[in-house]
C-alpha cells in the first residue's frame, strides 16, 4: 500500500492560491524529487501534508485519511518533516538535540519518574544511544556532540535537520531542500544519505533547487508552478519538457 | 449623569492614554517590558514638586525640569542595559526593571521623605462646568497633551525612516546593524522616549491629587492593561484603549461600585485576550 | 523529637530583672504610612523619656525598641518575632489593623502584652488575643457619632454615603445606617472605593445625581486619599455638608487638601492638644511640650494616642507591680486611669478605651472644635 | 591606486577554534572576486568579519582596508553607512514587515557610497517580488525572501557588495539570471565579493576566485586558471559521486 | 541529558561526575544538616522562624520556578495559588474546623482548578502578554478577596489553629516554630524531590522542547499546548503546598498574600541565583528571607538593598549569581595554570 497518496491537494493564503488540486503519491524505497520556481508552493504542500496550513484534498498515509490529524500525532505515525530554514533547540547540544527525538516518545512519564527511577535512568541511558547511533549513522563526528547546532559548518546543520527528522525512524520523510548551501563533498555526503535511507525503505518526497542532485537520486519528479502541477513522471523525460524549461530550468539546463 | 460620565470618562482616558504612550512604544520597539514604569511616572511628580517647593520656580517651568531630570536618569537606566536589550533577554528585562523600580522607589523615598505632597499647579484650581459635569484646566491640558503626544508619536513612528528603523530593530537587533542601523541608539531614544513620556505623565497628572513616592504601582497595571488590550506596540489602538478604559470606569462607576471598576476592566483584559491573544488591534 | 523546647518564654521572665525594661513598638516606619507612624513612634519615645525622668517603671528605665512593618502582615510578623526573641515586656503601637491581627497570634504565644494604639478593627478585641488592649475608638462609636451629628445638629432627612470598600468602610456605612433608619432616614446613595484610590470625580458625580441633604465619608487614606476626597468634595459643587468619619481629619489632612479650601467639612475627634479641656490636664501639656520639643510640631490624635499607650501600660505595671502579661492585663481591663495625656479615662471589660468625643469643623483652614458628642457606655461596649 | 578592499592578515576565533586563520585578499574597483570553499572552510566568519557583523561571539584581528581607510575597528552599521553592504547566509530580511517596507527602511545613502537603487530598479531586477510587494516577509517562500535580501541591500547604495551564498534556495533559472545581473552591475561599476558554494556557476561571472579550506586560501587566480586547476575540479566541477 | 539540558549553562561539569549511589548519601547528609541547622544556628524562636520561612518561602517559589525555567514564560499569576493555598486551608480550618491533611487536599484540588482555569485562558499567549494575563488573574484575585466578606475581606481570616499531624504516639501538635521546623523540611524535600524527577521526566523534556522551538517540536511529535498546560497545572499545587504550611505557621491570612511583595519574592528567588538550578530556589529564598528576618535595615533601605543586588547581579551576569560563581571559578583556575 502507498506510504504516502495525496490527492486534490489545494491550499489558499487569503487571496493567494498557494497550491492548487495537486496529486502525487509515493511508495517506501522510493524518492519523489518536487521542484518549481521559487514561490510555486512546494514547501506549502508539505505544510498541507503534515495539517499545519487547513488545505483541501485528500491525504493518506498507509492508506489512512489524515484529515483532522494533528501534526505531533501524525510525526509520531512517521510522517515527518524538515523545515526549509535550518531550525533546532538552540539551547541544547547536538547531542542534545538528538536525544530530544527519541525522548519524545521513550522518555518516562512524570509518574514514572517519581516511583521507578531506576526505570527513567535506563530509558536515558537508552536515549542517549539511539542518539549517539543516529548522529554516528548521518555521519556527524563525535567532536561536534557537544556544540550548539547554530555553531556547526552549514552543512552539518542540513545534515543534523535531517536526522532529526527521521529521528526514531520515519516511514514518510518530507525534506525541504537539504542541500541548499551544501556543496562538495557535502553534496556527495547528503546524495549517500538519502539513498541509503531509501534503500532502508524510507518514503522519502525531496525539495530541492540543486538539478544535479536532483536528476542523480529521484525516482519520480512533480514539477508545479504557481501552485499548479505542469509534469510529473520519470526525471528525464521531465527534464526535457518545454514548459519545465521555460519555467524552472532556464535555457542553460 | 450620561454626560458627567462622559466628561469623567474622557479626563481618567486622557491621563490613562498619557501614561501608556511610552511603554506602547518600548514594548513595540525593544520588546522591553518596563516595570520601573511607574516609578519613573513617580519621580516626574516629584521633581516637579521638588523643584515648584524649593526654588519657588512656577509649574510651568518646573515641568520641563523634570522631564529633562528623568530624561538624563533614561540614559543612564538604558545605558546600563543594553547588552541585555541587544540580546533581547526578555525575562531578564522584566526583573532588572522591577529592580531599577525598587531602587528608585527607596531612593525616592530617602530623597523626598515619606510625607505625601500636593504639586500646585496654576490650572488645576480653574473649574470648568460642562452642565452636570466639572473637569479642571489641569483635566483639559493633560487631554491635550495626550491628543498631541498620539499624533506626533504616530506620525513619527508610522511615517518616517525612524520609525521603519525602531520596528527593524524590534525585530532583529544584529540584522538591523546590516541595513545601517545602530540599534543601541534607537533603543535608547525609544527608553528616553518612554521615560520622558512617563514623567510628563507624573507631571501633569500629579497635580490631581496628593502624591507619595509610594505610588506608582497602579499605574502600572493600568498601563498594562492599555498597551496589551490595545495590542503590543499598536498606537492608534492604545488611544482608544485608553480612552476607552476611563470611559469605561466611569459608566461602571456610574452604575456599579467604582470599587471594582479596576477588576472589572481586567476581567474584560481577560477576556479579549483568550478569544484574541494578540489583543484586540494586532495584525492579523 | 523536635530540635528544641519552645523558646520564648513571657516577656518579664524574659529579660534579665536588673536592666532597663524593653517596651516593643511595631509601626510603618516606611512606605506611605510610614510618617505617621514614625509620629507615633516619636510621641512614645517622648512619653517613655517623661515616665524615665520620673523615675520609670518599677525602678527601672524603659528602652525603646521599635521595628517597621512596612505596612504588610508578614513584616509585622517578623518584626513581632524579633521583639519576643529580644525579650521585650510589651508591644506598643500598631497602624492598620491586618498587621497588629497577625501579631496577635505570635504575641499570644510568646507571652507578651500587646497594647493597640492605632487600629480600631472590631476583630482586634476577644479573638486570638482574649488581653487584647485597643485604645483608638471603634466603628461602634464613630458611627454613633456621625449618626448624632447628621440627625440632631444637620437634621438630614436623606444621607449620601462614601465609604471605603472593606471592613473599616462597609462596617461603618452599615452600623450608621442602623442608627438612622430609626430616624426616618434614608440613604440616598451608596459609593464605594479602594483605599488606594485619589480620583473621586466618578462617585462624587455620583452623589450629586442623587442630591441627598448630608454626605458622610469614611476614607481612612489619610496621607492621599482623604484629603484628595475632600478637596474634590469641596469643589464637585455638591452643595450638602460633608460629615468625615470619626478621626479621619487630622490637621494634616486638612493641609493637603488646601487648607480654607475644604472650609465647612465636619467631623468629630478624640483628642486636640491645645483645646480646653486637654488643655487643662498637667499630663498633657507636659507631653505637648516635650513632643514639641522633639519633632517641631504640635501632637495630633495619633502621637497623643502613643504617649497615652506608654501612660496607661505603665500605670498598670505599677498597679500590678510586675511586668507579666496576664496581671497587667488585669490591671487594664475595666479599670479607670486618672491624670493621663487624655485625662481621665476609663477601660471596658473587653479593653476599650472610654474617652470623650469632640464633635468639630474647618474654619479658614484651621479646626474648630465644636461641642463633646457624650457617647454612652453600652455603645463604647459592644 | 589602492584596491577598493583590502583585507590583511584576518584572523576570526570562536572560543578556541580558529575559524578563519591569518587570511589576506583584495577587491578592486569594479571587480567581482568570489570566494569559495567546502562547508566549514571559514567562507562566511571572514566575509563578516570583514563587514565587522556576526550572530556568535567571534574574535577578530587582523586589518580591513575600504578605499585606504580602515574601517576594522568601526562598528557593522559604521561600515554600511560607508558603503560596504552584506547580505548575510540565511534569514537577511524582517520576517515582520512588508517587501516594502524591507526595501524602505535601508538608511538614505551617503555622498560616499555608490549607486542608489531605488525600490522600482529592485523590482526590475526580481519581477516575482512585484506581486508579493505588499506580503509580509514572514509569508514569503525561501527564494522570495533570498530576493528581497540582496535587493535590500543594492538599495543601501554599495560600494562593496558583499553576499554570502546569493543562490542558495534559489530556483537554477533564477541563480543565473540574478548572478547574470550582479555581474552586470560589476560591469556598471560596482565591486562584489561573492561566497558561493556553486562553484560552476561562480566561475561564469567571478574574475578571480579564492578557494579556502580550513580558515586558509589554498589557490586564488583569474577565473579562467581557476577553471583548469584540478583541485577546483575536483572538488566541485564533476558531478555528484560515483 | 535533560538533567545537563537543565543545567547546562550553569553546572560546572564537576557536578555531574559524582557516583549516583555517593549522590543519594550527599543528599541524606544535606537534609540531616539542614534539619540541625537552627539548633546549631543557637535555636532560638527566631533563628526557627527564619528557617521555617525560608523552607515556606522556598516551597512557594518551586512553583514559579518550574513555569520559569521550563516553559520560559514569567507567570505574574501564582500569588494566586499562594493565596489559594493558604485561603482554603485557612477557612477550612476556622470555620468549618477541617484538619490540616484534608484542608491540603482542599487546598490542592482548588489551586488545580484555578490553574486549569487560568492555563485554558493563557493557552494560546506568549511571553510579556502570557505576562500580564496571569497578572491580571492575579489582580482580580486581589480585588475579589479584599471585597469578598466571605473570604475575610480586607481583614482576611484570624485564628488558624496550630498544626496537627497524626504521629506514631498521638497526634504530633507544632506549637512553637521549632516545632513546625521538621514537617517544614520535610514538604521541601519532598518538593525539591518532585522537581528533580520532573526535570528528568519525558514532561520535562519536552517542556524545554516546547519553549526553545514549537514549531520543531511539533514536527517532532511534541503536542506543544498539552505540554505547557500541564507544566503550568503541575505548578500550582506546590506554590499551594507553601501556602497551606503559611497558613499554619502565621496562623492568620489576608489579601496581603496577594500583594506584589511575594510576587517579587518567588520571581526574584528563582532569578537571582540563576535558573535553571535545582537548589537555586531555595538558595534565592534563604538569602532574602535571612536578609528581611535577620539583616532588615528598614522597608525603603531593604528595597534599595534587593532592588540593587537584583540588578547589580543580573546586568553582571544574565545568568544570575551562579553565572558570576562560575566567572570566579574560570578566574582562579585560570590564573593557576
Ligand atoms: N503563511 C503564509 N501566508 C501567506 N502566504 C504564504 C504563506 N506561506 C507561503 N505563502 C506564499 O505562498 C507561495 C508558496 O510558498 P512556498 O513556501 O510553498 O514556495 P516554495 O515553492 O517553497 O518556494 P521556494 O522554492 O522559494 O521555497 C509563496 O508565494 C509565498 O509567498
Ligand atoms: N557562532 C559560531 N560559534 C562557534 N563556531 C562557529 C560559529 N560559526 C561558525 N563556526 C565554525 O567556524 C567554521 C567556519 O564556519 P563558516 O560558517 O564560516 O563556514 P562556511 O564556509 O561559511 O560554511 P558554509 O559554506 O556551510 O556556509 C566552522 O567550523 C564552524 O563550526
Ligand atoms: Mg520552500
Ligand atoms: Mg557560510
Amino acid at each position: 500500500m502507498t506510504a504516502l497518496r495525496v490527492e486534490g491537494l489545494s491550499v489558499r493564503y487569503g487571496s493567494l492560491q498557494a497550491l492548487d488540486d495537486v496529486s502525487f503519491a509515493v511508495d517506501g524505497g522510493e524518492i519523489l524529487g518536487v521542484i518549481g520556481p521559487n514561490g510555486a508552493g512546494k514547501s506549502s504542500s508539505f505544510a498541507a501534508v503534515t495539517n499545519v496550513v487547513r488545505r483541501t484534498g485528500r491525504v493518506l498515509l498507509h492508506g489512512e485519511d489524515t484529515d483532522e490529524v494533528p501534526t505531533q500525532v501524525l510525526a509520531r505515525r512517521g510522517l515527518r518533516r524538515t523545515f526549509q530554514q535550518n531550525s533546532f533547540f538552540g539551547g541544547l547540544s547536538v547531542l542534545e538535540n538528538a536525544m530530544t527525538a527519541f525522548q519524545v516518545e521513550r522518555g518516562t512519564g512524570l509518574g514514572g519518574a517519581i516511583v521507578t527511577p531506576w526505570r527513567e535512568a535506563r530509558a536515558r541511558r537508552e536515549c542517549r544511544a539511539a542518539a549517539h547511533a543516529l548522529l554516528a549513522d548521518f555521519g556527524i563526528a563525535e567532536r561536534h556532540h557537544d556544540t550548539r547546532p547554530d555553531d556547526l559548518p552549514y552543512g552539518l546543520q542540513r545534515v543534523l535537520s535531517v536526522a532529526l527528522a527521521h529521528g526514531p525512524g520515519a516511514s514518510v520523510l518530507l525534506v525541504d531542500e537539504p542541500a541548499a548551501g551544501v556543496g562538495g563533498d557535502d553534496m556527495r555526503a547528503l546524495a549517500d544519505l538519502l539513498r541509503d535511507l531509501r534503500e532502508r525503505g524510507v518514503a522519502i518526497v525531496l525539495i530541492e533547487h540543486h538539478m544535479d542532485l536532483v536528476m542523480e537520486i529521484v525516482d519520480r519528479l512533480l514539477v508545479i508552478d504557481r501552485g499548479e502541477t505542469i509534469a510529473y513522471g520519470p526525471p528525464a523525460e521531465v527534464q526535457r519538457d518545454p514548459r519545465v524549461l521555460e519555467a524552472y530550468l532556464g535555457r542553460t539546463a | 449623569m450620561i454626560l458627567a460620565a462622559l466628561v469623567n470618562g474622557l479626563a481618567l482616558g486622557a491621563g490613562y492614554a498619557l501614561l501608556a504612550v511610552g511603554w506602547t512604544v518600548l514594548l513595540g520597539a525593544a520588546r522591553l517590558v518596563n516595570f520601573a514604569h511607574g516609578q519613573l511616572y513617580m519621580l516626574g511628580a516629584f521633581v516637579t514638586w521638588f523643584v515648584i517647593s524649593r526654588f519657588g520656580w512656577p509649574y510651568g517651568v518646573a515641568v520641563p525640569v523634570a522631564l529633562v531630570v528623568v530624561g538624563v536618569l533614561g540614559v543612564v537606566l538604558q545605558l546600563l542595559m543594553t547588552r541585555m536589550t541587544l540580546e533581547q533577554n526578555i525575562v531578564n528585562l522584566m526583573l532588572v526593571t522591577l529592580a531599577f523600580g525598587y531602587l528608585l522607589q527607596g531612593g525616592a523615598a530617602l530623597l523626598f521623605g515619606g510625607d505625601p505632597q500636593t504639586i500646585d499647579s496654576p490650572l488645576q484650581q480653574q473649574d470648568l462646568a460642562l452642565g452636570a459635569a466639572r473637569i479642571t484646566g489641569q483635566d483639559v491640558l493633560i487631554v491635550v497633551l495626550a491628543l498631541a503626544f498620539y499624533a506626533v508619536t504616530f506620525v513619527v513612528l508610522g511615517r518616517t525612516d525612524l520609525g521603519r528603523m525602531v520596528r527593524g530593530v524590534a525585530e532583529d537587533p544584529k540584522l538591523a546593524q546590516l541595513y545601517g542601523i545602530d540599534a543601541a541608539r534607537v533603543y535608547l531614544a525609544v527608553f528616553v522616549f518612554s521615560a520622558v513620556c512617563a514623567a510628563l505623565a507624573g507631571a501633569v497628572v500629579g497635580p490631581r491629587s496628593p502624591i507619595l513616592t509610594s505610588m506608582g504601582f497602579e499605574e502600572v497595571i493600568i498601563t498594562f492593561l492599555v498597551v496589551v488590550l490595545a495590542g503590543v506596540g499598536n498606537l492608534v489602538g492604545g488611544l482608544v484603549v485608553a480612552i476607552g478604559l476611563g470611559l469605561f470606569t466611569a459608566f461602571f462607576g456610574t452604575f456599579f461600585p467604582p470599587a471594582y471598576s479596576t477588576a472589572a476592566a481586567f476581567v474584560v483584559l481577560l477576556v479579549v485576550l483568550v478569544v484574541r491573544p494578540q489583543g484586540l488591534g494586532a495584525r492579523r | 523529637n523536635t530540635g528544641s523546647a519552645p523558646s520564648s518564654g513571657s516577656g518579664g521572665t524574659g529579660a534579665d530583672a536588673s536592666g532597663p525594661i524593653k517596651v516593643g513598638v511595631i509601626v510603618p516606619l516606611s512606605g506611605p504610612a510610614g510618617p505617621n507612624g514614625q509620629d507615633v513612634l516619636d510621641a512614645i519615645q517622648v512619653q517613655a523619656d517623661v515616665v524615665n525622668a520620673e523615675g520609670g517603671v518599677l525602678g527601672r528605665q524603659l528602652q525603646i525598641v521599635a521595628k517597621d512593618d512596612q505596612s504588610n502582615p508578614a513584616n509585622g510578623v517578623s518584626a513581632a518575632t524579633q521583639l519576643a526573641s529580644e525579650g521585650v515586656s510589651v508591644v506598643m503601637g500598631g497602624w492598620n489593623s491586618p498587621v497588629t491581627l497577625a501579631i496577635q497570634p505570635v504575641l499570644v504565644r510568646a507571652g507578651i502584652l500587646n497594647i493597640t494604639t492605632i487600629p480600631q478593627n472590631a476583630t482586634i478585641l476577644g479573638n486570638a488575643d482574649p488581653d487584647a488592649v485597643r485604645l483608638n475608638a471603634g466603628n461602634a462609636v464613630g458611627a454613633y457619632v456621625a449618626g448624632q451629628y447628621l440627625t440632631k445638629n444637620l437634621g438630614a432627612k436623606s444621607v449620601g454615603y462614601l465609604l471605603e470598600n472593606d471592613a473599616y468602610g462597609k462596617d461603618l456605612g452599615a452600623l450608621l445606617t442602623a442608627q438612622l433608619q430609626p430616624a426616618g432616614v434614608t440613604v440616598a446613595s451608596e459609593q464605594t472605593f479602594d483605599y488606594s484610590a485619589t480620583d473621586f470625580r466618578v462617585p462624587l458625580s455620583n452623589i450629586q445625581g442623587a442630591a441627598p441633604q448630608a454626605v458622610f465619608s469614611a476614607n481612612a487614606a489619610e496621607s492621599s486619599g482623604m484629603p484628595a476626597l475632600a478637596q474634590q468634595y469641596a469643589r464637585s459643587g455638591i452643595g450638602a455638608p460633608h460629615v468625615a468619619a470619626l478621626g479621619t481629619v487630622s490637621p494634616k489632612v486638612i493641609d493637603l487638601a488646601g487648607g480654607a479650601a475644604v472650609d465647612g467639612l465636619f467631623s468629630a475627634d478624640i483628642y486636640f492638644p491645645d483645646v480646653a479641656p486637654f488643655n487643662g490636664y498637667p499630663e498633657n501639656q507636659k507631653f505637648a511640650d516635650a513632643f514639641r520639643q522633639k519633632t517641631g510640631n504640635p501632637p495630633d490624635k495619633y502621637a497623643a494616642l502613643g504617649a497615652q499607650s506608654v501612660d496607661v501600660w505603665a500605670a498598670a505595671v505599677a498597679k500590678a507591680g510586675t511586668l507579666d502579661r496576664q496581671p497587667v492585663a488585669d490591671a487594664i481591663h475595666g479599670q479607670t486611669f486618672t491624670g493621663t495625656v487624655m485625662g481621665d479615662v476609663t477601660f471596658t471589660d473587653k479593653g476599650q478605651m472610654q474617652t470623650k468625643v469632640y464633635a468639630f469643623t474647618v474654619v479658614g483652614g484651621k479646626i474648630k472644635v465644636l461641642d463633646e458628642v457624650p457617647v454612652p457606655d453600652e455603645v463604647w461596649n459592644s | 591606486m589602492s584596491p577598493l578592499l583590502e583585507v590583511r592578515d584576518v584572523r576570526v576565533r570562536y572560543g578556541h577554534s580558529l575559524a578563519v586563520d591569518g587570511v589576506s585578499l583584495e577587491v578592486g574597483a569594479g571587480e567581482l572576486v568570489a570566494v569559495a570553499g567546502a562547508n566549514g572552510a571559514g567562507k562566511s566568519t571572514l566575509v563578516d568579519a570583514v563587514a565587522g557583523w556576526s550572530r556568535g561571539r567571534p574574535s577578530v584581528t587582523g586589518s580591513v582596508l575600504l578605499g585606504g581607510r580602515d574601517v576594522g575597528r568601526l562598528a557593522a552599521h559604521r561600515r554600511a553607512g560607508l558603503g560596504l553592504v552584506l547580505v548575510p547566509e540565511g534569514k537577511g530580511v524582517f520576517d515582520g514587515m512588508t517587501v516594502r517596507e524591507n526595501l524602505q527602511v535601508v538608511r538614505p545613502p551617503r555622498a560616499a557610497a555608490g549607486r542608489a537603487y531605488d525600490v522600482d530598479d529592485v523590482l526590475d531586477v526580481f519581477p516575482r517580488l512585484r506581486e508579493r510587494i505588499g506580503a509580509r516577509c514572514s509569508t514569503l517562500s525561501g527564494g522570495e525572501r533570498q530576493m528581497v535580501a540582496i535587493g535590500r541591500a543594492l538599495r543601501a547604495a554599495p560600494r562593496l557588495l558583499i553576499l554570502d551564498e546569493p543562490s542558495v534556495g534559489l530556483a537554477p533559472r533564477l541563480v543565473v539570471e540574478v548572478l547574470t545581473h550582479i555581474r552586470e552591475l560589476v560591469d556598471s561599476g560596482l565591486s562584489v565579493l561573492l561566497v558561493e558554494q556553486n562553484v560552476r556557476a561562480a566561475l561564469e561571472v567571478a574574475d578571480r576566485l579564492h578557494l579556502l579550506d580550513q580558515g586558509r586560501i589554498v589557490a586564488s587566480g583569474t577565473a579562467a586558471r581557476m577553471r583548469e586547476d584540478e583541485r577546483v575540479a575536483q572538488a566541485y566541477l564533476g558531478g555528484l559521486g560515483p | 541529558m535533560t538533567a545537563d539540558v537543565a543545567t547546562r549553562e550553569t553546572s560546572a561539569p564537576a557536578a555531574r561526575r559524582v557516583p549516583t549511589p555517593l549522590r543519594a548519601l550527599l543528599w541524606v547528609v544535606l537534609v540531616a544538616a539542614a534539619y540541625l541547622l537552627p539548633a546549631v544556628l543557637g535555636g532560638s524562636d527566631r533563628i526557627y522562624a527564619t528557617v521555617v520561612l525560608v523552607a515556606i518561602f522556598a516551597i512557594m517559589s518551586y512553583g514559579v520556578d518550574v513555569v520559569l525555567s521550563y516553559l520560559g514564560e514569567v507567570s505574574l499569576g501564582h500569588t494566586l495559588f499562594w493565596a489559594a493555598g493558604a485561603y482554603t486551608t485557612a477557612i477550612l480550618a476556622v470555620r468549618s474546623g477541617w484538619s490540616p491533611i484534608p484542608a491540603l487536599l482542599a487546598s490542592i484540588v482548588v489551586t488545580l482548578l484555578l490553574a486549569l482555569l487560568l492555563g485554558l485562558a493563557t493557552l494560546r499567549t506568549r511571553e510579556f502578554v502570557f505576562s500580564l494575563v496571569t497578572y491580571a488573574a492575579a489582580i482580580i484575585g486581589l480585588t475579589v478577596v479584599q471585597n469578598t466578606q466571605a473570604l475575610g475581606g480586607s481583614d482576611g481570616v484570624v485564628g488558624v489553629p496550630l498544626l496537627e499531624l497524626p504521629a506514631v504516639g498521638g497526634t504530633y501538635v507544632a506549637r512553637t516554630n521549632a516545632e513546625l521546623w521538621p514537617i517544614a523540611l520535610v514538604c521541601l524535600v519532598l518538593v525539591v524531590l518532585l522537581v528533580s524527577r520532573f526535570r528528568r521526566s519525558r514532561l520535562g523534556t519536552t517542556a524545554l522542547m516546547a519553549q526553545m522551538n514549537g514549531e520543531l517540536s511539533t514536527a517532532m511529535g511534541v503536542d506543544v499546548r498539552r505540554t505547557r498546560m500541564l507544566v503550568f497545572v503541575l505548578s500550582a499545587p506546590i506554590t499551594a503546598l507553601a501556602g497551606w504550611l503559611y497558613a499554619y505557621q502565621r496562623s492568620y491570612v489576608s489579601p496581603d498574600l496577594l500583594s506584589p511583595t511575594f510576587l517579587l519574592f518567588m520571581l526574584t528567588a528563582v532569578i537571582l541565583p540563576g535558573r535553571r538550578l535545582l537548589l537555586g530556589p531555595l538558595v534565592g529564598a534563604a538569602l532574602l528571607t535571612a536578609q528581611q528576618q535577620l539583616f532588615s535595615l528598614g522597608g525603603d533601605a531593604d528595597k534599595i538593598v534587593l532592588g540593587g543586588v537584583l540588578a547589580v547581579v543580573l546586568l553582571a551576569s544574565p545568568t544570575g549569581l551562579v553565572g558570576i560563581w562560575h566567572a570566579l571559578v574560570r578566574r582562579v583556575r585560570g590564573s593557576r595554570r
